[in-house]
């Protein structure tokens, strides 16, 4: 669960890490307002996607006016995607050096990782591997000052200043921690010209499983429309672009079977685990979604090894008989309880496959064939 | 011979009177696993399916001399079930659910590390010996043979699918090796592909990976130095960078994790790569067969 | 520092102990008004020793006048030398069983350790040894639900009383780790007849070392105004029943030559470590707080490494001219300086002794010999 | 010999331009230590007393070789330098300072445990050896002699006071070790006799101990097995039960700690228990000249 910038320069100021004076608004006069509390300002999309200023998503004004009309223009752009629908007013920094700091956990090490760049200001995949210092945590020890004062010796910096990174390292850690966090990032960290350093963005992102720690967090409902319906129902579900519905059980097997349509040149229209031992209602719900859909064919890629064939075939005949499904279905159903499963398909006109190869090769050429 | 697991391995099962613990007990048992207690905080001192269930790993360890655990409470109880069994002295540590907090998985490998237990998962299907007879987790019983091959995935179903792949076509497993679709896991690639290496019994191992991560990149390196076949099957490839498919930890993010990488890294290595999942019985029958030439 | 009863139940309830209802008074007729609210009810004496039931600390009332009587007993009372200046009003509890639990630092194991008994009620250290479950603590993971439930089977306790119990242990560990706390101890914790267990008694003693972590902990004032009073100057002291006062370098030489005296038949009025490295001003303070004490004598023992001889020397002769010393000194002074000590002393007409035991067994001698 | 350190020791002094730490690094430079680094917030780049000064102890370790540290920060900085030390990769840890939070150094002495760094202290006057003349702590330099016996005491100036009596009596010292005045430390009396019971230069082992805890009683178990003759002297008879004595752990907390439970396990282990300080090297000599006859 990404935040948006707001929440999470609201959660960093909360834990004592320094920022500028912001204000979350809706509309052009909200903006104005707030330039009038804060002065010259910086006008921020609150979207959930990165490079934003290269895209147009933020805007400066010097005065309330200008402020005014740059949230008029950022409002309800789109952005990768994303329309702006709420924006970040905050006090315009005077920037002297931009570096930039981050935890996050690294899965080979199994450790959260301190990143440093004394280049910050741009997405971090883009600078250099050499500008970067990385440095490990023990869980077991945590984030003490002196990690922040080596981190900050690495990046070059001295005195007052690597004592000021020292201890946003270490809040930073905090909120890492508190928040169960996958990542928290700030970049820019700005040194002013008089030497001090405020977190000019940020990011936070949750650990999804840990969602049941926060309950206070204010959810941010990512992805599609269809996307979020779905995962409200306890699927994992991404929306691709083509034109074959399909699923499967297990994420591994779902993950193979759109690789399967595109081997045989067919294009996916999502991706969809439907559990490796659901029984007939989710699957029957699955099925619904995908049929809701309207794509040109219906591909079920089924190994029954939990999961049972003969539930798999009920749900179809379920929801075939309650809603009707217009487009064809393909189905390949073997493991548990084969047999049955095959013998209810078939009786219902259905004839399943019991390689994924062939099956996923019919549903390609039942969509039209090769894009 | 088999790894992991095997005829001396003596299971408890942490939340055996759930669901899922209750169901996959039977299926446990049914495959020959010596199955010894049970934990549970209800119906203390009674049995499951003939297993007699504790309030604690420690009695279970102590009084039925269990040396390895598999867990299937949900989710937010997981890390102190982990927690407890590594406490009580367990060796191996099975972690079946899914979505346990990834902060939490760190602390109860740290412990591990410290105590010297192995960790295989969270978010795993488990492990499987066909010699010895032992089943941890949450694998079909019917679909594995005794044979040469190792066989190491972060999936569940699409390594059930290749397992069953290679029965059919006469190639039976030692072990299967679930390392789990979680970001942060206990077991990696490279553990098990070493273990597999240590093997008399496996003559060429089968890694299923998938994108996200460096998992399979790091994986390679081992292989390089490998002498036994590696043939590989990783799923993803039509997968949109930034979105999360399914498992946990399968996502293309700020430029990591990508199937391209891990593909290259894994052919440079000398590693079998198949294009298709049913491509890879055939790729293992060659690397034998090559290999015996 | 140890919390008053009050106090610990307070920090105990936020973490979620079951505690019953009470309500800190300090005259008989808030005890009244609490018992009007709370009903039949406990009526405790809040002083920091241990045992105040069979002291008479602790009386019982099932109406608002009982409580008030009770009240009325007990206030002003002195219990093992602390007078009772403030009650305890807490709602009366059945009781079924008395258990134990505590957790408190293992110096030997350098681990937390929890120890639980279901003999409860009486003094741990009147607990037999095999009737005491202890279970140390791995300070890197803490106390999770786990080691509470291991704890209450070995205790004999079952079902939702374990569960109850063991969510206890991991509240009470939550407490020694967010106070810093030497001891946390429930005794008893009380079963009551419909099973629910709450906190009856509490202790919560917490690492003097750590209160600059919790400034918000109303600071308890152990001991007797002298030794408020010299600790409040950053001394380490203590009162004792003797006529010999005591000042010397560190904490281990100051014991031992309380050892001396004793050894000699003499009786020491005081521990007084100047510390091991004090310098003229703290040193004429320390010897300014003897003077006050109209001992018989006083005995200063200095071995000076980093203390030097000269500066005790110096701060004696300060304090002899500003105020005056109306009672012998015995002086013994070797180490760092120690001629210029000696000399200066000589000129003042003090003869230093070179031996630790001859001084002490003048000291002794002047005072009035054996006792 | 000597035990802990000796001529190969390089120390880094933490907080070397504090009061503290600026007066004590001249010292142990005056005794002979090799002190090769000090770490400070501030005056990085600079030296004191000609040592060169780095931000973090990790510089330290690897621009100038430091392999020990001796921690003079405040004690609500030490737990910050402790850490930063084991991390950094230092074998031998000296914590000078006074009142660190008793569960700070448990926290300390868990990490140190993982790092195989031991730690002495806190609350502690260090680690002197006479030969290799290194000192790490605040003991006074002109005391000590070069000699057969090693000295252990929880006391700073009650050891000095037994070291010079020693030194007097033409007994000169191995090694003067403090294990500190707090309830929790990293060595203990075992830690250090079995040190020298190691030592080949070590004959004998004086022991200061005092009330409170049961390290002496601990420590007795292990002088059973002693080959060597230990001496020991304990500090707080007159001191009544439940009063901290100065020193964080010098405490008879319920019943236990008392003067009599050490004395009695000492002297019922084989050791020579003086009642008085000035009875120390007495009996020292005597103990020696039993062994030799």
């Amino acid at each position: 669960m990404k935040l948006y910038e707001y929440l999470a320069k609201g959660i960093l100021r909360q834990a004592g890490v320094p920022t500028a004076p912001g204000e979350v608004v809706d509309t052009p006069e909200q903006a104005r307002a707030a330039a009038e509390r804060i002065g010259p300002a910086a006008v921020k999309a609150q979207v959930l996607v990165g490079g934003r200023g290269k895209a147009g998503g933020i805007r400066f004004g010097n005065t309330p006016a200008e402020v005014e009309a740059a949230a008029r223009a950022i409002l309800g752009m789109d952005l990768k995607g994303y329309r702006v629908e709420r924006l970040y007013v905050e006090g315009r920094l005077d920037i002297a050096q931009e570096l930039y700091v981050s935890i996050s956990t690294d899965r080979g090490a199994r450790r959260p990782l301190v990143m440093a760049s004394a280049k910050g200001g741009v997405e971090i995949e883009e600078v250099a591997d050499e500008d970067i210092v990385r440095r490990h945590l023990d869980v077991e020890v945590g984030a003490w000052p002196y990690v922040g004062r080596e981190v900050a010796r690495s990046v070059g910096l001295e005195g007052a200043q690597a004592a000021a990174f020292a201890d946003i390292v270490t809040r930073l850690y905090d909120v890492y921690r508190r928040y169960d966090a996958e990542l928290v990032e700030i970049n820019p960290l700005v040194v002013a010209p008089d030497g001090r350093l405020v977190a000019a963005d940020a990011r936070l992102n949750v650990d999804d499983a840990a969602a049941f720690r926060h309950p206070d967090l204010p959810v941010v409902e990512e992805g599609t429309e269809l996307e979020r319906r779905v995962r409200a129902i306890g699927l994992a579900y991404v929306e691709l672009d083509g034109d074959i519905a399909v699923m499967a059980n297990g994420a591994g097997m779902a993950m193979a079977t759109l690789d399967a349509i595109q081997h045989y040149g067919g294009r996916p229209a999502n991706f969809l685990d439907a559990g490796g031992g659901a029984s007939v209602e989710p699957t029957a719900q699955a099925l619904e979604v995908l049929v809701s859909m309207h794509p040109k064919v219906i591909f079920i890629n089924i190994f029954g090894g939990i999961t049972r064939c003969d539930d798999v075939a009920r749900a179809l005949l379920q929801v075939r008989a309650s809603r009707g499904i217009p487009v064809p279905v393909v189905v390949r159903l073997v493991g548990t309880n084969e047999e049955e499963g095959v013998r209810l398909l078939r009786e219902a006109g259905i004839e399943a496959f019991r390689d994924m190869g062939p099956a996923a090769e019919k549903a390609v050429a039942l969509a039209g064939g090769r894009s | 011979m088999a790894i992991l697991v095997g005829s001396e391995t003596r299971v408890v099962v942490q939340g055996i009177t759930g669901n899922q613990g209750s169901f996959h007990t039977a299926q446990m048992l049914a495959y020959g696993t010596r199955v010894v207690a049970g934990t549970s905080p209800s119906r203390v001192g009674g049995r499951e399916h003939g297993v007699p269930i504790f309030a604690t790993v420690r009695e279970a360890v102590e009084k039925e001399g269990a040396n390895a655990s598999v867990v299937f409470v949900p989710a937010r109880f997981a890390t102190d079930a982990a927690l407890e069994a590594i406490d009580a002295g367990v060796g191996v540590l099975v972690l079946v659910p899914e979505h346990m907090p990834v902060q939490d998985t760190m602390a109860v490998l740290a412990f591990a590390r410290r105590r010297g237990v192995t960790v295989v998962g969270p978010n795993t299907f488990g492990v499987l010996s066909t010699e010895g007879r032992c089943k941890m987790g949450i694998p079909p019983n019917h679909i594995y043979r005794p044979g040469p091959v190792g066989l190491v995935a972060r999936s569940g179903t699409l390594s059930y699918e290749i397992a069953a792949s290679l029965s059919a076509a006469g190639l039976g497993q030692t072990t299967a090796v679930g390392i789990g679709g979680d970001p942060v896991a206990g077991l990696t690639f490279v553990d098990v592909l070493e273990r597999f290496e240590a093997d008399p019994e496996t003559r060429a191992v089968v890694m299923v990976g998938e994108i996200g991560g460096t998992a399979e990149e790091v994986a390679a390196e081992f292989i390089h130095r490998m002498t036994k076949p590696v043939v590989a099957y990783l799923a993803g490839r039509a997968a949109p960078p930034g979105k999360r498919m399914g498992h946990a930890g399968a996502i293309i993010e700020r430029g990591r994790g990508t199937l391209e990488s891990k593909r290259r890294a894994l052919t440079e290595a000398g590693a079998r790569v198949a294009e298709m999942p049913w491509e890879v019985a055939g790729l293992v029958r060659e690397a034998l067969g090559a290999r015996a030439g």
